[in-house]
C-alpha cells in the first residue's frame, strides 16, 4: 500500500483523472462502502466445501482456530436438505415415557438452554490418495466445529417422564430419508442436546433446520438432523442406518455395530498439500479432537516418526472439541516426513493406518482415523503419503 | 451454586400432550419384532412388477447392477465378493428391508408407496436374496420371524476408553 | 409434521397430483436440496444489522451462546469499507525499532499464530429511549464477539526489534479515513494480535480484511482495521481519534483520554422488547463481559434491584469474552422490573446509570455501561425502562 | 513444556527490510510537535476560498451550521453550548487539525488536498475559532507552537481495576 499525494485544486477533478487501477491502488482515497444489514466476505477469499451427491467435506487446510463458519461446516445427508416452516415444526415425544408430547420450536426454546463447543464428524470421514495429491479437505473434511445451543434432552426427557427401564430411543429426522438412528437412553440423561442454534444463530438447513439431535463426541449420522420424533423403547429399532450402514467389519466375520464414539484423531492443517514451503522455520499447525473428551496431548514428528515432540494447544482445550495445535520447526530443506497425533484424556493414542488395519481384520470402513503423514520434498511441495 | 439451580421444577409444562392421532401420523417405524408392521400383505411375483418399475432402473434389473446400492447378494464367486453387503448377506433383520423402503424409497418418490407394495417389494427382494419364497405372501406376522444370514455376525462396540486400538 | 402413506401406484402420478402447498406440509415426501459448497441461512430466518451512515449493530435479542456470526458482526468505520487486494497488502513497521520492515499478507502468516476467542466493543456504545421501545441491537448492538486469530504483535515487535525506549505506536488503517490511534506498547507486548481471521475463515472486510489490529478488551476503535503502518514513538500522536472523539468529559472540565478499558458490562436479551413472554418459568437469558479480564459473576435482579440472584454462566468463561448467563425464574404474572449486572474478577461491579452519571459530573458519553432494566408488563409485553 | 517453545527464535526472517521511499510513502502522520508536517505554507484567506469550495457544503458556511461535525465554537451563548466539542474549544493540539485534514477530508475525496491547501484550510479554521490571525502565514515552525484552549482539560484515564466507577 502506498499513498500519492497528487497536486490538484480540484477534488472531483482529481477523482476523474484516476484510471480505475490505480483508484483500486489506493484505497485511502475513496471513501468506501458503507455500513451494511449484512457482511460479506472478501471477493478475494472463496473458500468452499467440495460436494458429492451425498456429501461436501470442509475446507480444513483454509481454516485458522476451531470454529467452523457455518457456511463451511461439511454436509452429509441421506435424502437432501429439506425446507422446513419453523412455525410448523414439532418434535413428537413417545414410547415409553409417561405422557407423550407435542413441542413447537418456541416451546423448547422457552426451556432452560445450554451451549457448547463441540466437533461433529462422520464416521465415514477417510479417504486416501495414491499419487499423494490430496489435501485434509478430502482426506477428513467431513468434520466441523460449532457453538450449538439448544435444551438439554435429559430437560425433555424429565418433561416427558421418560421411564426408568427405556434403555433406547429412536431420533427420526423429517427429512425425505426420515432418517432414524436409535441411541441409548444414556446419552440423553449425559449430554445430548435437542439442539437449535450453531454458532449463535438458527441452525443452518444443511445442520438439520429448525431442530437436530447433537449427541457431543458421537459418529455424526446419530446426530438425527430435522428432528421431527422421539421414541422410547427398551431395544434398538434396527434402522438401516445402523446395520447396512455406520457399521464395520472388525475381522472374524464380525461387524462392529453401535459404534457411536468417534475415536481421537488429528491432522496437520499446514503444511499439507496443495502448499509448497520454504525453508527454514515453519510453524506446523492443525486440529485434533476426541469423542471421549479433552484431547491431552498432540505428538508431532518431523523425522518420519522416529521421534516426536509436544505441540502447543490452543486453549481454551474443550471437552470433544477440536484443538488447535502448533507446533514451531526449523526445516533445513531435507525430504522428510511429518506427522501429528492426538492423545486423549483417557490414554487413547490415535494409531497408525496399520495399527487400525490388524485391529480390525484388514478391514477399512467407518471410525477410520489414522495418523495422516505428510512426505515434504526438497522443493517444498508437500504430498499425502499416508 | 447459582440460585436458579435450586428452583429448577420437575416439570415446566411447555409443549402439550401429544393425541394418539397425531403419533400414529408419524410412528412408521417397524422394530425387529415387528412392531409397528402395518395390517396387509404382499408377495414377491407382485414385488418384481413394482420393482422392474420403480426401483430396477437405479439398482438393476436383478438388483446387483446399480448405479446405486446393491440389494441383492448375487453371484460372490466373481472378484469383490467381500466388498458386496447385501441384505441377503449384510442385514440383519428382515423387517428392516420392510421398514427402510416404506420411509426412502424410491429415492426420487419417497413416502409414496402403499404399505401393499412394500410388503411386496420386501417379498420380491428377500426371494432374490434366497430367503423367501417366490409364492408366499409376506405380512407381519411372518415377516419378523425370517432368519436372516447375517444375523449373527453384528457385535456390539466393544471400543473402551483408554490405550487399546480397536 | 405428518406424514401421510398416500395409496397411489406410480410415484411419478403422486408428485404431480400434489399441489405445491401440500409439498411443502411434508418435506419427507420430496427429495431435498443436495450437498453445495457454500451453505445457507432458512429463508425463514433474517437476522440483520441496522445499519445507518457509520455504523451497523448486532442483532443481540437474536443470538445464542457467544460466538457472533461474521456477518452480523457489528460494523463501525470512519470512511466505509474498502476494497483491499490481499496479494499488494503490505504492513510496514517503523519509528523506533532497530529494523523498519514490510511484511506482506503471506510473510504475517507464516509466524507463529495465536487464537483467541474475545469480544469487541465500541466505546461509543449506549443508547436509551424515552418510550421504552428499544431493542438490545440498539441499546448496545455494538459489540460482538468472534475467535480472532493471527500473529502476536510481540513477534513483529521483537522481528523489528522495537527499541525499548518506545512507549506508543501509531497504528494505521487503510481505508478513506487512515484510521490513526496511539496504542501503549505494553498492549503489544501483553496479548495484542496483528489478526488475519476471523471465526476460522479471513476476516470479513468489514471488519479489517485482509489484517487488522486486535487489543483484547479495549475500545473499538483502536482495533485499527485495514492495518497498514504501525509506528513505533516516545509519546502519543494525538490524532483526531484519541482527542476530539473517543475522549469523555468526566467533570471538573476534565476530559478522559486514552481510556481504552472496556468497563464491565451485561445485558438481559430475554425477555427484552420487542419479545412478549408468558407466566410461569421464563429463562433470563444475557450475555456479559469485562476488558478487564474474566466475567467472575452475573447477578440478576427480578424484583427492581431489591434482591439479586447468582446467574448461571455458560463455561467456558474465557479471559475479555461475551459469557453467556441464564437464571430461571418462575413469573406469577406481576408487572415488575429485570436487570443484570456484571462483576468481573477484579471486583468490579456493573454500575447504574445513576453511579456512573456522579462519577462523571452529570456526562454521558464514551465507555457508556450502565445496568439495563426491562419493565415487565402484566400483559407480558417487555419495555426498557433506564 | 511443549518443544518448541524452547526453540523459538530471536529472529524468524521473514518479511524484509523496509525502505526509506517506501515508509515515506506511507508516514504522513503529524506530531503535536510538529514531527511529519511538510515544507510549505498557507494562510487563512486562501483557506476561506477553499474551504467555501470544498468543504462548506457539509460542515456550514461557517462551520457551525454542519449538517457534518461543527468544526467552528462560535456563538456559545444559545443553548446547548456544552454540547459543542470544535477545534477552538475541545481540540488539545493544533496539528491534529492538519493531520486530519491531509489524511481524511473533504470526505468524499478524501486525499486530495494539497500540503498547500492543507495548511491554508488549517489557518482558516484556527483563524474562525480565534486562534490565527486572518493574514499570518502557517507553516511547520508556528503551527506546533499554537497554544490550544483544550490543551489543558485532557487527563489521562484514571480509572482502575477494582470495584471504583469513574
Ligand atoms: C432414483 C434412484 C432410486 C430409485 C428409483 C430407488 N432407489 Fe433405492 N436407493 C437409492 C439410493 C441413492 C440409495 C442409498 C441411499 C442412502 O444411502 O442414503 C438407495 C438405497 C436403497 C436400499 C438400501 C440399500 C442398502 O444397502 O442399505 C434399499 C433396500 C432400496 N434402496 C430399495 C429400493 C426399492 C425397493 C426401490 C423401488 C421402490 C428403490 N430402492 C428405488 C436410489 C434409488
Ligand atoms: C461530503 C461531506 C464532507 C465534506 C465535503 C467535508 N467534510 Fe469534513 N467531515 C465530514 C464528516 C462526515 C466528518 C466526520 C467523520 C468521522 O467522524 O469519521 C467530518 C469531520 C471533519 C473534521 C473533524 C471534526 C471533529 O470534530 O472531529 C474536520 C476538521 C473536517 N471534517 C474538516 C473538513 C475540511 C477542511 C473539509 C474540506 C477540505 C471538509 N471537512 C469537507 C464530512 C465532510
Ligand atoms: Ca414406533
Ligand atoms: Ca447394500
Ligand atoms: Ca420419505
Ligand atoms: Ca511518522
Ligand atoms: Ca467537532
Ligand atoms: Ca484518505
Ligand atoms: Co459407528
Ligand atoms: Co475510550
Amino acid at each position: 500500500a502506498s499513498i500519492v499525494l497528487v497536486q490538484t485544486a480540484s477534488g472531483k477533478a482529481f477523482q476523474a483523472a484516476l484510471t480505475a487501477s490505480e483508484l483500486a491502488d489506493d484505497p485511502t482515497k475513496i471513501p468506501g462502502v458503507p455500513p451494511g444489514v449484512l457482511g460479506t466476505r472478501s471477493p478475494f477469499e472463496k473458500p468452499v466445501k467440495t460436494p458429492s451427491d451425498t456429501s461436501s467435506r470442509t475446507p480444513l487446510q483454509d481454516l485458522h482456530g476451531m470454529i467452523t463458519p457455518s457456511d463451511l461446516h461439511y454436509e452429509r445427508h441421506h435424502g437432501g436438505v429439506p425446507a422446513i416452516d419453523p412455525t410448523k415444526y414439532e418434535l413428537v415425544i413417545h414410547g415409553m415415557v409417561e405422557k407423550p408430547m407435542v413441542f413447537t420450536l418456541a416451546d423448547l426454546k422457552r426451556f432452560p438452554s445450554v451451549s457448547r463447543i463441540a466437533f461433529l464428524e462422520c464416521s465415514g470421514n477417510y479417504r486416501g490418495s495414491n499419487d499423494g495429491k490430496i489435501r485434509p479437505q478430502e482426506i477428513c473434511g467431513l468434520t466441523s466445529q460449532s457453538e450449538w445451543t439448544g435444551v438439554a434432552l435429559s430437560t425433555i426427557f424429565r418433561e416427558a417422564g421418560v421411564s426408568p427401564k427405556a434403555t433406547w430411543f429412536l431420533a427420526e429426522g423429517g427429512d425425505a430419508a426420515v432418517m432414524t438412528r436409535s441411541v441409548p437412553v444414556h446419552k440423553g440423561w449425559d449430554d445430548a442436546i435437542i439442539a437449535y442454534a450453531q454458532n449463535g444463530e438458527a441452525i443452518r438447513p444443511e445442520q438439520g433446520y429448525p431442530v437436530r439431535l447433537f449427541l457431543p463426541g458421537w459418529e455424526g449420522n446419530a446426530n438425527v438432523k430435522w428432528l421431527r420424533r422421539i421414541e422410547l423403547a427398551d431395544a434398538p429399532f434396527m434402522t438401516r442406518e445402523e446395520t447396512s450402514k455406520y457399521t464395520e467389519a472388525v475381522g472374524g466375520g464380525k461387524i462392529r455395530q453401535f459404534s457411536f464414539t468417534m475415536d481421537a484423531r488429528s491432522i496437520i492443517t499446514y503444511p499439507s498439500y496443495p502448499a509448497k514451503v520454504e525453508k527454514g522455520w515453519i510453524e506446523i499447525r492443525g486440529i485434533a479432537w476426541s469423542g471421549r473428551g479433552k484431547v491431552s496431548r498432540v505428538e508431532v514428528s518431523t523425522d518420519a516418526g522416529k521421534t516426536w515432540q509436544i505441540a502447543r494447544l490452543q486453549e481454551p482445550v474443550l471437552d470433544k472439541a477440536i484443538t488447535a495445535f502448533r507446533h514451531l520447526w526449523h526445516w533445513d530443506g531435507t525430504p522428510t516426513e511429518i506427522m501429528s497425533r492426538t492423545v486423549d484424556e483417557t490414554g487413547y493414542v490415535q494409531p497408525f493406518l496399520k495399527q487400525l488395519l490388524n485391529a480390525r481384520g484388514g478391514n477399512m470402513g467407518y471410525h477410520f482415523n489414522p495418523v495422516t503423514t505428510w512426505y515434504l520434498q526438497g522443493d517444498g511441495a508437500v504430498l499425502f503419503k499416508a | 451454586l447459582p440460585a436458579d439451580t435450586l428452583s429448577q421444577p420437575a416439570r415446566f409444562g411447555f409443549g402439550r400432550a401429544a393425541t394418539e392421532a397425531e403419533i400414529a401420523a408419524v410412528d412408521i417405524d417397524v422394530r425387529p419384532d415387528g412392531k409397528g408392521l402395518p395390517k396387509g400383505e404382499g408377495n414377491a411375483l407382485e414385488g418384481k412388477a413394482i420393482y422392474a418399475l420403480k426401483c430396477g432402473g437405479c439398482h438393476g434389473a436383478t438388483g446387483t447392477e446399480g448405479p446405486n446400492d446393491r440389494l441383492v447378494v448375487g453371484d460372490t464367486t466373481k472378484g469383490g465378493a467381500r466388498r458386496i453387503k447385501a441384505i441377503g448377506n449384510y442385514w440383519p433383520h428382515a423387517t428392516t428391508v420392510f421398514d427402510y423402503i416404506r420411509r426412502a424409497m424410491p429415492f426420487n418418490q419417497p413416502g409414496s408407496l402403499t404399505d401393499r407394495e412394500v410388503y411386496s417389494l420386501t417379498a420380491f427382494l428377500l426371494h432374490a436374496n434366497g430367503l423367501w419364497d417366490e409364492k408366499a405372501v409376506l405380512n407381519a406376522k411372518n415377516l419378523p420371524k425370517i432368519q436372516m444370514p447375517a444375523r449373527d455376525k453384528f457385535v456390539p462396540d466393544d471400543r473402551k476408553d483408554g490405550p487399546e486400538i480397536r
